[in-house]
């Protein structure tokens, strides 16, 4: 028995090399037989590891929009074939994953990278090989890289933090709250959100009273938060995603700290709310209209997107659809909307998403030019309020 | 008599250089493929990080649990020196080498007083507290942000930018670090880590230092993790602290124990099998599966560990050596000597 | 007074956390002495028992009946993980059988997120919301769950251990395996019994601090890894010193957050481990014994 | 030149939280003696052996090993001046072949270090030569030479013993300790064992050694030293000992208990 089964892995192991070998020559006729009948894209993000509450649905999404272009006859008769790796959350994984949609699946475009980091170790091959590719990470080097270094092929559908932040500190200071407690989970989402509330505050004359953080396994943080109410804030930024964000915000109402509390945009989930409770009451964020899309006027240009992608979201996956999913929705029709209108042929896709301008999208309205591989601005994003356990747009 | 030292150890080129001919030729192969070829220098880096691993673990009988500290060591000082200080490669991967050592000098001397699962735990907290630098020396470092801009590397006026060129360079290291170990395991340097993995007390009594050999051959295996982790760094041109954490030095062990210990070509196979299993995964789970994701691939990688492990205990390797050498006896007909039939209970040391 | 309702504020963060680890960290030390094993996995038994729970309650059961379908569900899947992936491979080496937890866990992970998916779950507290407060201090009434639950738990394997023959049958496995043989008490059954209590004990501080920090598929990682810490603190031959080391490091996390930065919550546990590890071997609260090495 | 003292135990005691378990014993072995440690169960026989070769630290009490103090050495320390051991519960390297185990026991007699060994320098090959040859050598004088290339694990208990034998021997040492060595022996591997200690004194070994069985004892020991309850109640020659009223009492009291 023992030998036995020893044997079948074994086997397996040789059969490994076989199949990678296999595939090889596999990728390689599809390759010589043109991309004539289908068009390949390629997906990577983070449905499991450290990034999947926010990759999941962001996998889900394209996996769905896909089917829902190939079911309308796909892009100009063409079927898409998309081709999505999980990188497990792992820089490796994504690294690799990225090479093989490039060099072995040979796709057209990528569509991808749920961690700024993993999206920063894949922006190189993608430039590399003059391959266009849109991220859905938030990081602002992944456009704009202090080093200058070339991002031609490289867009990005969020928010960087350098749209994200004067908007806060730009409510803070209407509001007239000055003296502010900073507080950011301990990971590159939390620290790059730091990094620019400390590079914009004065313009807005915004002081940090004090400046802490917490960790993303974080269970309780009232001893932290003892400290915060000793230095008598206004109000409190608490920078982080939903499960962390909603244990910081329980223990801030357990201490009753009745501060203004404003968040990041990742706390945009229902399970936020359903964390928090009723600590989540009157919180203050910036979060792109998707999830008020039911409270905008009828004559916003977004709403009828908005609300599709909302609908065809729960009925497929039995789960409200988020920002997240909502940043990889932009991409892929981007992408479509760019092949449609310049064919397959990168460099022309690429040329076309640089001057791709009044997309009307999740996330916002794009508007892509050379220097602005982002698109979006601050008119992306609204206020929004956690009121009686619902997202309400704040005035 | 002079051919003696051949019954117990495998001195013979002949299998190591057909492989080292076979390795270098892939890439002329999949020339085209840089998936491939950067499959195969993932499998590189890994392997020289588990090869002086498996000295460690399997031959001294040592655990360690923060060999991605060393792997990270060897990385931000040569992300340090060539990016920030615009110095060439080799002293960057020098110098991660040299921080490399006397940090597990000083970890090590109070270390290796433990054993078993404390010389776990303590060599984990060895790596968190590590990691903690890495995360939080923002000066450095860049923090959680990341490490940018790391240039790729250049060594005797050629500049390895390719995925080709860097494949023959990682696999040359590869080569060298598992020469280098295999000379040191059939000496007396390795059988006293052998005695020590055997007997402490009775290898102390016939005069083995045993903690200065631990010592001595963690060092080497923080040196072997450095100088991986180093070449890494110029291969991704970017590195953040997640790299390093704790997972990673539970994947390393990981190989380390399904390549197999005690076989100085474990930590290779094992490192083999580890990237191939997961690329393998990444095509095999979505076809029985359709729309799975990771997840799936995860399970199933578990699964298999845990199959292999109850029934291989002491890793592929041995199994694979066990398979070649019967398809090759099979080809000549009898043992060629009436030695080699009395040795078929013994193992020879690779 | 702030002072002190800052201490007592920390005081009481420490303990809730540290009754976790403590529940947790008893199960460490069941499994290890009994068989010898360092349970990587042992967190996820945690994270199993919390989400299992959240769903029951959501398909409308009450909590308690809830609470104890749940806990006995991850009994189950203990005992059916040490049947199938560490009985067959008790003779490996350490690292082998380090491994096989490992492995273990990530299939524990990987079904969670299949079942339950990537985002946290909630549970809501057993009894309200409503603050206690003392001596200016905010206690949740969940904290006072926590402490209570896992001092209650730690009452009844008091009890099992010593006064129940299944219990003293484990016991005698962890003083004289060779003896408890001879006394016909199976060493393998024992194991089997030693790890489904130790993850029906997980499950239970799972479900208790869900309401506190969510429940999530990898919430098992650090709860596991920490209560380990705990139980070398304390001793990992004895279960008494073992929970004090999950309340002093509780403690001791709660006062570096408080105090310091919570960057270096991790790096000061595992330094005190080192010390622990370094110069009391045996763990803190180990008496001195006369015992030949 | 056969009165030089090789090992001078003064006064040696250990206590285990307590218990004394050696108590103010001291004895001389000589250059070329076979000195027996007799004594019941648990009289502090091989806690005596853990002492002589710095296992356990002493309580109180001196050592001195050619001239030189060796207490508070570590037992690598005192290896290297020519002190090597067996051990009761057998120590052999399970994860090595028979003659790897014995060269092992040459480790001291070498000079191999890292570097060298890992870029094989010159020397190396005929260093390792030369120690493979000493350690058949080593194995042809307790006749289990055959046995070289097999796997240690595999072999019998009693091969095992001779096999800790001659890992002892190839350390080329000046003094061995032996701890029980017939213990699990039958009648002929015995009197095989014994001619090979026979031979070996006469080329020069000492020898310090613990057994139980009287038989071996007497036949080749020089000098007996007997304890009982960690205590030294007699030294003598086998003649001696065997009339000795305390010894007889104390192995008596012994057999009266069981």
């Amino acid at each position: 028995m023992k030998k036995f089964v020893s044997l079948i892995i074994l086997m397996l192991f040789l059969s490994m090399l076989a199949a990678c070998g296999n595939s090889e020559s596999a990728g390689g006729k599809n390759n010589d037989s043109g991309g004539s009948d289908v068009i390949k894209i390629g997906a990577i993000y983070s449905a499991s590891g450290g990034g999947a509450p926010l990759g999941k649905s962001q996998m889900e999404t394209v996996k769905m929009l896909v089917e829902q272009v190939n079911e309308n006859d796909g892009i100009d008769g063409k079927k898409i074939e998309l081709i999505a790796y999980d990188d497990k959350s792992d820089q490796n994984e994504a690294v690799l994953s990225m090479k093989k949609l490039i060099e072995q699946d040979k796709v057209l475009a990528v569509v991808g990278g749920t961690l700024s980091g993993n999206a920063l170790a894949m922006v190189p091959l993608a430039e590399k090989s003059k391959t266009p590719f849109i991220a859905s990470a938030t990081s602002k080097q992944i456009v704009k890289p202090d080093d200058n270094s070339s991002r031609d092929w490289i867009f990005k559908t969020t928010q960087s933090d350098d749209v994200v932040i004067p908007k806060i500190l730009a409510y803070l200071k209407e509001k007239n709250l000055t003296k502010i407690a900073w507080l950011n989970v301990a990971n590159q989402y939390g620290t790059s959100a730091h990094e620019e509330f400390n590079r914009l505050k004065g313009e807005y004359g915004i002081e940090a009273v004090i400046e802490e953080e917490f960790e993303a396994t974080v269970d309780d943080a009232k001893a932290m938060l003892t400290r915060v109410k000793k230095s008598n804030p206004q109000a409190i930024i608490v920078w982080g995603t939903a499960q962390e964000s909603s244990v910081i915000t329980k223990n801030l109402h357990q201490l009753g700290m009745k501060l203004p509390i404003i968040e990041s945009q990742g706390i945009g989930t229902k399970e936020f709310i359903e964390l928090t409770g009723e600590a989540a009451e009157g919180v203050i964020f910036p979060a792109g209209r998707l999830i008020v899309a039911e409270q905008l006027p009828d004559n916003d240009p977004q709403k009828e997107t908005l609300i599709k992608y909302k609908e065809d979201f729960k009925a497929k996956f039995n789960y409200d659809a988020n920002t997240f999913g909502g940043h990889t929705w932009d991409a892929f029709y981007l992408l479509v909307n760019a092949i449609e209108k310049a064919g397959t042929d990168k460099e022309k896709i690429r040329e076309q998403l640089e001057n791709t301008k009044n997309f009307v999208g999740i996330s916002g309205i794009f508007n892509f030019s050379k220097d602005n591989h982002t698109g979006l601005d601050e008119s992306s994003l609204v206020m929004v309020q956690i009121k009686d356990g619902k997202f309400v747009i704040a005035e | 008599m002079d051919n003696n030292l051949t019954k117990i150890y495998n001195r013979s080129l002949k299998g190591p250089l057909i492989f080292f001919v076979v390795i270098m030729l892939l890439p002329f192969i999949f020339q085209s493929n840089n998936y491939i070829l950067s499959t195969f220098i993932m499998i590189g880096f890994y392997s020289l990080v588990t090869t002086g691993l498996t000295l460690l673990i399997g031959y001294a009988g040592q655990i360690s649990l923060g060999h991605a500290a060393f792997y990270g060591i060897g990385a931000y000082t040569s992300a340090y020196f060539t990016a920030t200080l615009q110095m060439p490669s080799w002293i960057g991967i020098l110098v991660g080498a040299i921080i490399a050592s006397l940090v597990s000098l000083i970890i090590g001397i109070p270390v290796f007083k433990l054993k078993g699962h404390y010389l776990a735990l303590a060599t984990l907290g060895f790596g968190v507290i590590i990691f903690t630098f890495f995360k939080e020396w923002k000066t450095i470092t860049g923090g959680l942000n990341g490490f940018f801009g790391i240039p790729p590397l250049s060594l005797f006026g050629i500049s390895f930018s390719t995925d080709f060129q860097f494949y023959f360079l990682i696999w040359i290291f590869v080569f060298l670090g598992i020469f280098f170990a295999r000379n040191i395991v059939q000496s007396r340097v390795g059988r006293a880590l052998m005695s020590i993995h055997g007997s402490e007390i009775a290898s102390e009594a016939i005069g083995i230092n045993i903690n200065k050999y631990k010592l001595q051959i963690f060092v080497l295996s923080a040196v072997y993790a450095s100088i991986a982790g180093s070449l890494y760094a110029h291969y991704v041109t970017f590195i953040n602290p997640q790299l390093f954490e704790m997972m990673t030095s539970i994947y390393f062990l990981i190989m380390v124990v399904i390549g197999g210990i005690g076989n100085i070509w474990g930590g290779l196979i094992g490192a083999a099998i580890y990237v191939f299993l997961g690329e393998l995964l990444k095509d095999i789970v979505p076809k029985i599966i359709p729309n799975a994701s990771g997840e799936f691939e995860i399970v199933f990688f578990g699964v298999l560990l845990v199959v292999i492990l109850i029934y291989m205990p002491n890793g592929i390797s041995k199994a694979i050596f066990h398979f070649i050498k019967r398809i090759t006896s099979n080809f000549k007909n009898k043992p060629v000597s009436a030695f080699s039939k009395k040795s078929t209970g013994s193992d020879i040391h690779d | 007074m702030e002072l002190t309702s800052q201490f007592i504020q920390l005081i009481f963060s420490g303990l809730t956390i540290g009754s976790i680890y403590a529940l947790i960290a008893i199960g460490f030390v069941i499994i290890y002495n009994i068989t010898g094993l360092l349970n990587l996995a042992q967190g996820d038994f945690a994270m199993l028992g919390a989400l299992t729970c959240i769903s029951f309650v959501n398909m409308g059961f009450p909590l308690i009946i809830a609470i104890a379908v749940s806990v006995v569900i991850v009994t189950i899947i203990g005992g059916l993980f040490e049947r199938l992936a560490i009985y067959p491979a008790r003779n490996s080496s350490t690292a082998t059988l380090l491994i096989i937890t490992i492995g273990a866990a990530f299939v524990f992970r990987g079904i969670s997120i299949l079942i339950w998916g990537t985002q946290p779950l909630a549970l809501r507290p057993f009894s309200g919301n409503q603050n206690i407060n003392f001596l200016d201090a905010t206690i949740q009434p969940q904290s006072l769950w926590a402490i209570g639950i896992s001092l209650l738990s730690l009452a009844v394997l008091y009890y099992f251990f010593n006064k129940t023959y299944l219990g003293k049958a484990v016991t005698a496995c962890v003083v004289n395996r060779f003896a408890a043989r001879l006394m016909g008490i199976s060493p393998q059954k024992m194991s089997f019994w030693a790890v489904s209590i130790s993850a029906g004990l997980g499950a239970l501080a799972g479900i208790v601090i869900a309401p506190i920090s969510g429940a999530s598929y990898d919430m098992g990682i650090m709860i596991g890894l920490k209560a380990f810490i705990a139980a070398v603190i304390g001793g990992l031959s004895n279960a008494p010193a073992a929970i004090a080391g999950a309340f002093l490091i509780g403690i001791l996390e709660s006062f570096t957050e408080g105090y310091l930065s919570s960057g270096y919550k991790d790096a000061i546990s595992f330094t005190l481990l080192l010390i622990v590890l370094f110069f009391m071997p045996n763990g803190l609260f180990s008496k001195v014994s006369g015992k030949r090495v | 030149m056969t009165e030089e003292t090789l090992l001078k135990v003064e006064n040696l005691s250990k206590s285990f939280g307590g218990v004394n378990a050696v108590e103010n014993v001291s004895f001389e072995v000589k250059k070329g003696e076979i000195v027996a440690v007799i004594g019941p169960n648990g009289a502090g026989k091989t806690t005596l052996f853990n002492l002589v070769t710095g296992v356990i630290p002493a309580t109180s009490g001196k050592i001195t090993f050619k001239g030189v103090s060796i207490i508070g050495k570590r037992p690598y320390q005192i290896a290297s001046l020519g002190m090597t051991r067996t051990f009761q519960n057998l120590q052999v390297f399970n994860n090595m072949t028979v003659i790897e185990n014995v060269m092992t026991g040459s480790h001291i007699r070498l000079k191999t270090g890292i570097l060298s060994s890992g870029l094989r320098l010159p020397n190396v090959y005929k260093e390792e030569k030369e120690v493979m040859q000493k350690a058949l050598q080593c194995l042809e004088q307790v006749g289990i030479a055959d046995l070289a290339f097999e796997r240690a694990e595999t072999l019998p208990y009693g091969n095992q013993r001779l096999l800790e034998i001659a890992r002892a021997v190839a350390a080329e040492p000046s003094f061995i300790l032996l701890d029980e060595p017939m213990a699990g022996l039958n009648p002929q591997e015995s009197r095989n064992l014994v001619n090979v200690l026979k031979n070996m004194r006469k080329q020069g070994m000492t020898f310090l050694f613990v057994e139980h069985d009287m038989e071996t004892v007497m036949s080749i020991a020089d000098k007996i030293v007997v304890l009982d309850y960690g205590k030294k109640i007699a030294e003598g020659t086998p003649e001696e000992i065997s009339s000795n009223p305390k010894v007889i009492a104390a192995y008596l009291g012994e057999e009266e208990a069981i």
